[in-house]
């Protein structure tokens, strides 16, 4: 296997990523690929003009890269790449990008979505939104919580 | 007595800004009496804390509440975190 | 809601398609790409020189859109791309690429799998492994009858 | 009685090659009654078509047994799709 985690402090092409991800290739059948972005507006309808990611040291590459080997553990991929956002992002920027790579496509299109749904609630990252009034903090959603539990059900 | 930096993380940096110092003893202290000593001496923060999920990361590795630390320590207290 | 779907006679490149996709966001939070690749050996492993996928004039595209205006039909995206070779596919080629976007990520992540379990069982296209020893067709596998049942459970 | 030429898809092609050519009344016939033509004419593509799941595509739309197809139609034999 091979799973690469990244931090980025700049923005990113996600096309870019995925180029890379594919030049690497050994003969998989199936790549699949989710780039989260940095939205323009707050749940609540709210300007937001930029998303802050805080991150700390060692520990929050740590987290993803905890998580990369989970993903790699539950499911037949043989390659990952997490390349996450810290700091400063502009709406319309990408926050996060994840690849998998398997010989067959189910096994990459559910490892992306568990990385996305670990990541999403549990790497180790502090976000809020920046708007004309202020910062908001954000905490995982119901919805982010729900996605997760799936994963913990499918394991019993 | 020393003096032990106290990184703050999160929301936490809201109250008293991203880092306090706390005076601590030469043999330092466990993690639950470090967030009584925080308490005291910072009230504000010492609501965040008492709101409670708040974890101590000791030189890049999350620790209890029983884990001494000391001076020399690289010390941090995460809020619940946000995700990616 | 906007939907391309292509019919590509040479070989294309999946980051491209990407950026492309990328370019024309209007502020959705997530994308989900899949590609599909040829691949050098057959299912009981023997060498696949060539895929060689036949197609039937505008009737190949028509049950490509049919399958991508359900997908929108059925989940939460505004916007969808799909692009699929015809002809002769070498190992190592991308078969096929499909792209969603989506407020939410699981709507994205859905109606990507959706499409492709889709597009490998209904998609008008009949499909030989041209090896040393001849060729064989190839019909859609248990498991991608399989997988297409997923949805049919889930719509009622 | 005039001349139509139908394509054969996938593997139905294996048999008498990408094309057959077929005697049939000006005025048309019924799907149905074109497999059975198509059968005499040519054994080998009889067998194909005994098999069943073969769908006759008419001007780009697969039709019913029942539809009337004519000279002038374009006609192709589609075996089950193997799907991209």
């Amino acid at each position: 296997m091979t799973s690469a985690v990244e931090l980025a402090e700049a923005a990113f092409d996600p096309a870019a990523l995925l180029a890379r991800f594919t030049d690497d290739l050994d003969g998989e059948g199936g790549v699949v690929s989710f780039t989260g972005y940095a939205r323009g507006a707050a749940k609540d309808g709210g300007a937001v003009q930029a998303l802050v990611l805080e991150s700390y040291r060692g520990v929050t590459l740590a987290s993803m890269r905890a998580i990369a080997a989970d993903a790699h553990a539950r499911f037949a991929i043989t390659r990952s790449l997490v390349v996450h956002r810290a700091g400063r992002i502009l709406p319309g920027e990408a926050i996060v990008f994840v690849a998998t790579a398997s010989a067959h496509r189910r096994a990459a299109f559910e490892a992306a979505d568990y990385l996305m749904d670990r990541l999403k609630t549990e790497a180790v990252f502090w976000k809020r939104e920046e708007g004309p009034d202020g910062h908001r903090w954000i905490e995982p959603t119901e919805a982010d919580q729900a996605d997760l539990s799936r994963w913990t059900a499918k394991q019993d | 007595m020393t003096t032990l930096r106290i990184e703050l993380c999160g929301r936490l940096a809201e109250a008293c800004g991203r880092e306090v110092e706390l005076a601590v003893p030469i043999d330092g202290l466990p993690v639950h009496a470090l967030f009584a000593a925080l308490a005291d001496a910072h009230p504000l923060l010492g609501e965040a804390l008492a709101r409670g999920r708040v974890r101590a990361c000791v030189n890049e590795e999350l620790v209890s509440g029983s884990t001494v630390v000391t001076a020399g320590d690289a010390v941090a207290l995460f809020p619940p975190v946000s995700g990616g």
